[in-house]
């Protein structure tokens, strides 16, 4: 009976990107170039200083099971962008797990 | 000159000291001065804004300034300041550095007098004058008596609008802010002339012809004349209407990430339509709060009419920057000084680390508003020193009382230690939790109460409340006259949002009660207590005063499940302004009571004129064979004011009367099981600014209503359950009749809670009504 | 809630008996055109239309009326709106000029009262019209200075000058400096010569000078219709400037510290004027040096002196005309009329008022 | 209508206009009252003594006691302000170091009105009066190293700093509660990143480990397992899941009695910060290490000095504070 559940609300966290945007990344690039086609990571870890983390998690709450968007867990959308140590990109993972 | 400084004293200090001044002074001890830099020192020392008079004088390598400190300001008093309040004054003075202790600084006290009079002229108080006297007193001190004469603000006296043919000079001056002068402006003093009130009606004006399709709409020309005397004032304005135009086609232009088709939904006109301003204005916050949720908090919406003079066609084109997808890095709360931050955050629909979206910043901040802790929240949100895309989000809060707190005691000869507690706290030490206690103990009647609520129990908002209370009358079974009740009890509550304004909640309350009636209880109760199997007894051993009494009891162990719904839109509790309130409360009464009992409580407030509020409110209950003392009860404050507290409905004669009817003492009010009740209030502006004046609400009511019994107790006869035969006394008698009452009241929301204060006229009252005019009270407003 | 500083009130000075009153003016017609729909506090002035031979009143509720010479009524009509200036009477062409409160400018035939023609200006005209060589020259409450065709009323040619952002409720009538160029006093203070047939400005000139922190301390209104007479030109300000010009060497003969918003009157020697505060002050014409001043009539909210016959007229708010005797600055005549007295007009032996409450009164010199 | 001004408004203050006593009684009376404990009298007779002698031998010493009463009379904005004006005025003074202790404390008080009663965790509510109290003790340090007031002044720093870091760990225990653990992830990084060195690091590295776990980036959290293996082992469990103090974690029957019974007991000894055996001189050397951030910091460089945090056994020391070079410019070149 959804009438009477709790209201919950959507909990959308991290970078909500697509693939059609993270496909113009290209190895090579530096830092500033990645920022302006992918805007901020969600987490630069400080144990991980050369690894920028696009990661996006969605729990979705009353109103977004109502729009049927599904759930995005335990980093299922989860893009990695690895630099050396003078910020140029020398590898990126996960282009697949992204969205159309 | 040229010489090589030895020494530099001053001479003439008061308050200031050498060691103050050297640090300020270009030169030191040993420089070779020559005249630029003394000139150069001099006009440093003047700097400080310290000193009136500076002279420099040259002692052999000694270097002397002679100086004559400015008077401190020692005390500042107001005179017949009626449009500024004090408060206001001072707090001028203060911000131009010249209040009590500060240097007198002449040119800035002469600033601050004119700008006062400009304050006065763009009010109308064209004949109003500003005076300052200083008194020097003793430690180069002064005493400043600012006197004000303030005379009559300016009237308009007349509007004349020229070129105006499509609508009339009475619907253009109904729009306008300023109104010619007459009798009824005495209260709203709008036909009082001030420079932002021709602005504003001049804005409205514009609104009204482009809200009709005059795209070309212009007002040539405002001419504003005065009377010689200032007195009056005369408005002339001359306009040129243009042709009524229409909408024609919209298109997007710029980068658009939406698709089209979504964009043209939330457009509110369509093409061929008359054009309006109103109209585009809401499609281009439609459009910016479509972006805004979608994380582009940032972006530039811009529409440009094209207009087309020969079709009297405007095409729209949407010109639309969407920058970039915004996010918000950190929400930061200041002005919390007794609430804790995560009172604050579990508010928030915005949560950091996501992308940004204007509802819900907003919302979170009406969220905040609605807890009721705090008397205003802002919000402004700021861009991250070079991250474009992250923003920070800052709420200020400004914290108010919430909640009320009174302890008295006392001692008497017979009852020992009394004392009374009662502290209801919305936000107990700044945790959200809501504590109520109200503990007393008195001759005649022990009750403590205690309650605390968890709003936040779970992180979305799932409410827990424990109270227990225990409540006992020590009266002897003999000298109880109407009816009292102990009992003790407590009450498991949680309650949860169903979405954004409803909420759900559910409980259990274990309860038991004594209900102990005497000899002027009414039959109808009386029968329904021995009808529960409550015992009767006759106190008859003569040697005290209490023989020839009977007395009733009987105890009821129930255990009650509490079901509410909740709807709220209020934009905040205490005195809301906007928004509606339905609570619906289902008591389902199990074990020795077993009755359901169903109340709503509905209130609506709509502003309707400025700062005028309307009210409407109405409270409906029944309830299905209630224990008498459950019944509903009206009349008095937070009912139908007027009538004395519980005074309408049902009557029923007591028992004695009943069973010796010689004599006819005046019939019981036992209430009923349903209840009607409700009303309308105009909620009236202050006319006073100020800051206590925001915790006061006058307000002009009619309201009615009354409680009624549905069950069969009017045509049943009391059986005496001494004799068991049948009196012929009907049990209660009611006659259907709301009651009314119109009249004016006034709330002020104190720190000890909220005292109410009414005076009204009752209508349609009845022979034996008890009616009260004036009422007062002290405790929740309902 | 103290109560507040009362500001000062200055209450209207009474009247001193005059010794041995000199019979001087002879009342020769009076008509009451009534005031409905006028709003009271409005105070402007409307002046008698006056050619040798007819009269053409105007009400301020709007209804124009034409008399003959002997006073009788000849016709009467009525333009549909409150009247705020006029009546002008162009002699000649027999036409009367008034305009109305919706900003509308009307032509009449004055003998039959049948209207020749209306134009509708930007704003409303609050002084009669200036006629001459064919032109109807209107100032325009919205600083617009038009000058329309007497035949047709169609627009010739606009002058546009600068409106302060508050100025005096009324402004001066235009008049003529000479047969082709009129003169125009504004509300900003100063004095503008235009060329009446094509609108060309050939001078401009401040008069007034307003000082003070706001807006309304600084209005600087000349209301009062500045007076040119051979050669010479007078006009004084509500700031407080009198000036007195020599038209011939453009050089400004004297600068004297008096306000008034109403217009001046001159003899051969004398430049008599009234001031806000009811001071009648007469200055020496060429160097203005104080003749005389009386503050008989102190407060009384005096009108616009006139010279008639060799006595100097000045009419008061309770409808008292008085006249002085220029060379003493005494009092020695007096008349009374109904409702209070704004403007005095004289045409030749002939003195004409209109009060606030309708009254029109024409006085004739007794012989 | 006077009564209703004296009901609302205050009474307007008529100044002395003359000396009443002389310097000398002026003071005595002054110092009597405050033994006394009447503060409100004392500080009245202090001002009168400046305004009338005001070159006088008791003006400095008068202006110190003023400051004093205003304090202990709980006028915490004027106490400051006097303390202010001594700086102003007497900065040769040998009892300056004094008005910058009793600024510096005034402004740690807060606002007078707030509620005094209780003592409230004020890490949780507005710490606008702390930073500007940070920054006069700072002061102090840095002009006054030696002198009687510094120690005290170092602990309090001390404590203002550690109060930060744990105003913005709470905030990232309501973001764990809530479940975003992005938001929690940022909020215990800010404490990495700008605190180094406050009480709550083994907590921020907690709320680390268990919110990448959450976010289902398991390499990022064993690291800082192994991170609290190392410098924190008591904050994991024994089967090896962190320990955090939010709500969450806490037993039903804690919760449902509103946190009073069966607090699972973490070794507090860490963060109460008692006191840890560090001299006057230490105390005052690590407190002038520390640097607060404006609220609106950028995500600059994390600051000098380095958290004594050895990551692996071989005693490898951690770079706290991600590398971000300063600027990043993204310059919107479409």
């Amino acid at each position: 009976c959804s009438l009477l559940s709790v209201y919950k609300i959507d909990l959308p966290q991290g970078t909500p990107i697509t693939q059609t945007q993270a496909q113009k990344l290209q190895v090579g690039m530096n830092q500033n170039q990645v920022l302006y086609l992918l805007g901020s990571p969600a987490i630069r870890d400080t144990l991980e200083p050369n690894r920028w983390d696009y990661i996006y998690d969605y729990q979705a709450g009353t109103e977004g099971q109502r729009r049927g968007i599904a759930d995005v867990k335990n980093a299922s959308q989860h893009l990695k962008v690895y630099f050396d140590n003078n910020g140029i990109v020398t590898r990126i993972q996960g282009l697949e797990s992204l969205p159309k | 000159a040229e010489f090589v400084v030895t020494d530099i004293g001053f001479n003439g200090l008061q308050r200031l000291t050498p060691d103050s001044l050297y640090p300020v002074l270009p030169i030191t001890i040993g420089d070779t001065v020559n005249d630029a830099n003394l000139a150069a020192s001099i006009k440093a020392l003047y700097a400080t804004e310290n000193f009136a008079d500076i002279q420099s004088r040259i002692e052999g390598g000694k270097l002397r300034f002679d100086v004559v400190e400015r008077p401190t300001i020692a005390e500042v008093n107001f005179d017949g300041n009626k449009l500024i309040p004090k408060e206001g004054l001072e707090q001028g003075l203060n911000n131009a550095g010249l209040d009590v202790g500060n240097v007198l600084k002449q040119a800035t006290l002469q600033g601050v007098a004119n700008e006062l009079q400009q304050q006065y002229i763009s009010q109308g108080y064209y004949n109003s004058n500003i005076e300052v006297d200083q008194t020097l007193l003793d430690g180069n001190r002064v005493k400043l008596d600012v006197r004000f004469i303030e005379g009559k603000p300016a009237k308009v006296v007349d509007i004349n609008i020229i070129g105006n043919k499509h609508f009339s000079d009475k619907e253009i001056k109904e729009v306008f802010a300023v109104k010619e002068s007459s009798w009824t402006r005495l209260l709203s003093k709008s036909d009082r002339y001030a420079k932002e009130k021709l602005a504003a009606s001049l804005e409205n004006l514009k609104a009204l012809y482009l809200n009709d399709g005059y795209v070309r709409f212009s007002v040539d020309n405002a001419v504003l004349n005065i009377s010689e005397d200032k007195s009056s004032v005369f408005i002339e304005v001359s306009l040129s209407e243009g042709e009524q135009y229409q909408f024609g086609e919209i298109n997007f232009l710029g980068k658009p990430t939406f698709e089209t088709s979504k964009l043209k939904e939330l457009v509110t006109f369509g093409a061929k339509e008359k054009y309006s301003q109103a109209k585009l204005d809401a499609t281009t916050a439609a459009l910016k709060s479509r972006y805004g949720n979608e994380g582009y908090y940032l972006a530039q919406i811009r529409p440009v009419p094209r207009i087309n003079d020969e079709t009297k066609v405007v095409d729209i084109d949407y010109y639309i920057d969407p920058a970039r997808p915004i996010y918000v890095r950190r929400i930061n709360f200041t002005g919390n000084l007794k609430t804790q931050d995560e009172v604050l955050r579990r508010e928030m629909r915005q949560l950091e680390g996501s992308l940004a979206s204007s509802d819900k910043i907003q919302l979170s901040r009406t969220r905040l508003m609605r807890t009721g802790f705090f008397k205003n929240v802002n919000v402004d949100v700021k861009p991250v020193p070079n991250q474009p895309d992250q923003v920070d989000v800052n709420y200020t809060v400004e914290e108010q009382p919430s909640g009320s707190s009174t302890i008295a005691a006392g001692y008497s000869q017979s009852g020992g230690v009394t004392f009374q507690l009662d502290l209801t706290q919305n936000n107990f030490m700044g945790t959200g939790d809501r504590v109520k206690a109200s503990l007393s103990r008195s001759e005649t009647r022990d009750s403590y109460s205690l309650g605390y609520t968890d709003p936040y129990f779970t992180e979305n908002g799932v409410s827990q409340g424990i109270s227990a209370y225990y409540r006992e009358t020590k009266y002897d079974d003999r000298n109880v006259s109407n009816y009292v009740t102990d009992a003790y009890g407590a009450t498991l509550n949680y309650s949860y949002p169903v979405d954004e304004t409803k909420r759900v909640s559910a409980g259990l309350n274990v309860d038991n009660t004594t209900v102990r009636g005497g000899s002027r209880l009414g039959v109808s109760s009386v029968q329904q207590i021995i009808d529960d199997g409550g015992t009767f007894e006759k106190f008859n051993n003569d040697q005290d005063e209490f023989s020839g009494r009977t007395g009733f009891k009987n105890e009821y162990q129930s255990y009650n499940l509490l079901f509410g719904w909740d709807y709220s839109t209020l934009d905040r509790p205490v005195f809301p302004n906007k928004g509606m309130s339905h609570t619906v409360d289902a008591t389902i009464g199990l074990g020795d009571a077993s009755y359901q009992k169903l109340v709503y409580r509905g209130n609506i407030y709509q502003p309707i004129y400025k700062d005028w509020v309307a009210r409407g409110y109405t409270k409906l209950g029944y309830g299905n064979n209630l224990p008498f003392y459950e019944n509903f009860y009206a009349g008095g404050y937070g009912s139908v004011r007027g009538y004395e507290a519980s005074t309408l409905g049902p009557k029923s004669q007591s028992y004695n009367d009943a069973i010796n009817d010689d004599v006819r003492f005046k019939d019981e009010e036992v209430g009923g099981n349903a209840l009607v009740s409700f009303g309308t209030e105009l909620i009236l502006p202050m006319p006073f600014k100020g800051d206590w004046a925001d915790q006061v609400r006058p307000v002009l009511f009619a309201e009615g209503g009354q409680v009624f019994d549905t069950t069969d107790k009017e045509n049943r006869t009391f059986i005496d359950p001494a004799t068991g035969d049948d009196t012929g006394v009907p049990l209660l008698t009611q006659d259907n009749k709301l009651r009314f009452s119109a009249g004016l009241g006034v709330t002020w929301y104190t720190p000890i809670g909220p005292i109410s204060l009414s005076y009204a006229v009752p209508i349609g009252d009845k022979e034996g009504d008890e009616t009260e005019k004036v009422q007062f009270q002290i405790g929740n407003t309902f | 809630c103290n109560r507040g500083i009362k500001p000062v009130v200055n209450d209207p000075v009474k009247l001193v008996q005059i010794v041995q009153p000199v019979s001087v003016l002879q009342p020769v017609f009076s008509t009451d055109l009534g005031n409905k729909n006028v709003s009271k506090k409005d105070p402007l002035t409307l002046q008698v239309g006056y050619a040798n031979s007819q009269i053409v009143t105007a009400s301020r509720g709007g209804d124009l009326v034409g008399f003959d010479k002997a006073g009788q009524r000849l016709w009467s009509v009525n333009v549909g709106d409150q009247i705020t200036g006029g009546v002008a009477i162009d002699e000649l062409s027999q036409t009367a000029i008034i305009s109305t409160r919706g900003g509308l400018v009307m032509a009449f035939d004055s003998v039959t009262g049948a209207k020749r023609w209306q134009q509708q200006l930007t704003g409303s005209v609050l002084t009669p019209a200036l006629i001459s060589n064919n032109r109807v020259i209107l100032s325009v409450n919205d600083g617009f200075l038009h000058g329309l065709s007497l035949q047709t009323g169609q627009s010739v040619w606009q002058f546009a000058t600068q409106v302060p952002a508050i100025s005096v409720r009324g402004s001066a009538a235009p008049t003529l400096l000479d047969a082709k160029t009129a003169l125009l006093a504004t509300a900003d203070g100063r004095l503008h010569a235009i060329t009446v047939d094509n609108g060309l400005p050939l001078w401009s000139r401040r008069v007034g000078v307003g000082t003070g922190s706001s807006e309304v301390e600084r209005m600087s209104d000349v209301d009062g219709m500045p007076i040119v007479d051979n050669n010479q030109l007078f006009a004084i300000s509500y700031s407080g400037q009198l000036l007195g010009i020599d038209l011939a060497s453009r050089q400004v003969m004297f600068v004297n510290e008096l306000a008034s918003l109403k217009a001046l009157a001159v003899n051969n020697q004398q430049v008599v004027a009234t001031s806000l505060d009811g001071k009648v002050v007469a200055y020496n014409r060429s160097n203005g040096a104080v003749l005389w001043e009386s503050e008989e009539l102190a407060y009384r909210h005096l009108t616009n002196p006139v010279m008639i016959g060799n006595y100097i007229a000045v009419g008061d708010f309770d409808g008292v005309v008085h006249l002085f005797d220029p060379a003493t600055g005494k009092i020695v005549s007096r008349v009374q009329t109904k409702g209070a007295l704004t403007n005095l007009q004289v045409q030749g032996s002939r003195l004409m008022t209109q009060s606030t409450s309708g009254q029109v009164a024409i006085w004739q010199l007794a012989r | 209508c006077q009564t209703f001004k004296n009901l609302t408004g205050g009474k307007d203050v008529d100044a002395v206009v003359t000396a009443e006593k002389s310097e000398q009684a002026y003071y005595n009376d002054a110092i009597a009252q405050i033994d006394k404990g009447r503060y409100t009298q004392a500080i009245e007779d202090l001002t009168n003594l400046r305004t009338f002698y005001p070159t006088g031998q008791y003006a400095e010493q008068s202006l110190l006691d003023m400051m004093y009463a205003q304090y202990a009379s709980g006028k915490y904005e004027t106490a400051a302000a006097s303390a202010e004006q001594f700086i102003r005025l007497y900065p040769s003074n040998p009892q300056v170091s004094y008005a910058y202790y009793v600024r510096g404390v005034a402004n740690m008080q807060g606002s007078s009105e707030g509620l005094k009663l209780f003592k409230l965790n004020q890490a949780e509510r507005d710490t606008a009066y702390y930073r500007i109290a940070f920054a006069n003790f700072q002061e102090l340090l840095n002009k006054y190293p030696n002198s009687p007031y510094a120690p005290d002044a170092a602990q309090r720093m001390t404590f203002i700093y550690n109060q930060f870091a744990e105003s913005e760990m709470s905030a990232a225990n309501w973001y764990i509660e809530r479940e975003a653990y992005v938001a929690a992830v940022n909020r215990a990084k800010w404490v990495f990143q700008y605190y180094p060195l406050s009480e709550s690091v083994p907590d921020a590295i907690a709320v680390l480990a268990y919110s990448h776990e959450k976010l289902g980036l398991t390499d990022l959290a064993n690291e800082y397992k192994t991170l609290l293996q190392i410098n924190y082992p008591n904050m994991l469990s024994a089967d090896g899941r962190v320990k955090l103090n939010t709500k969450r974690e806490r037993s039903l029957v804690n919760k449902l009695t509103f946190g009073q019974l069966s607090r699972f007991d973490k070794d507090t000894t860490v963060s109460t910060g008692n006191y840890s055996g560090a001299t006057k001189t230490q105390v005052i050397r690590n407190a002038t290490q520390l640097r607060l951030p404006s609220d609106n910091a950028a995500n600059t460089a994390a600051p000098s000095s380095t958290s004594p945090l050895r990551l692996t056994d071989d005693n490898r020391r951690v770079r706290l504070g991600a590398v971000e070079n300063d600027s990043i410019d993204m310059t919107d070149s479409n």
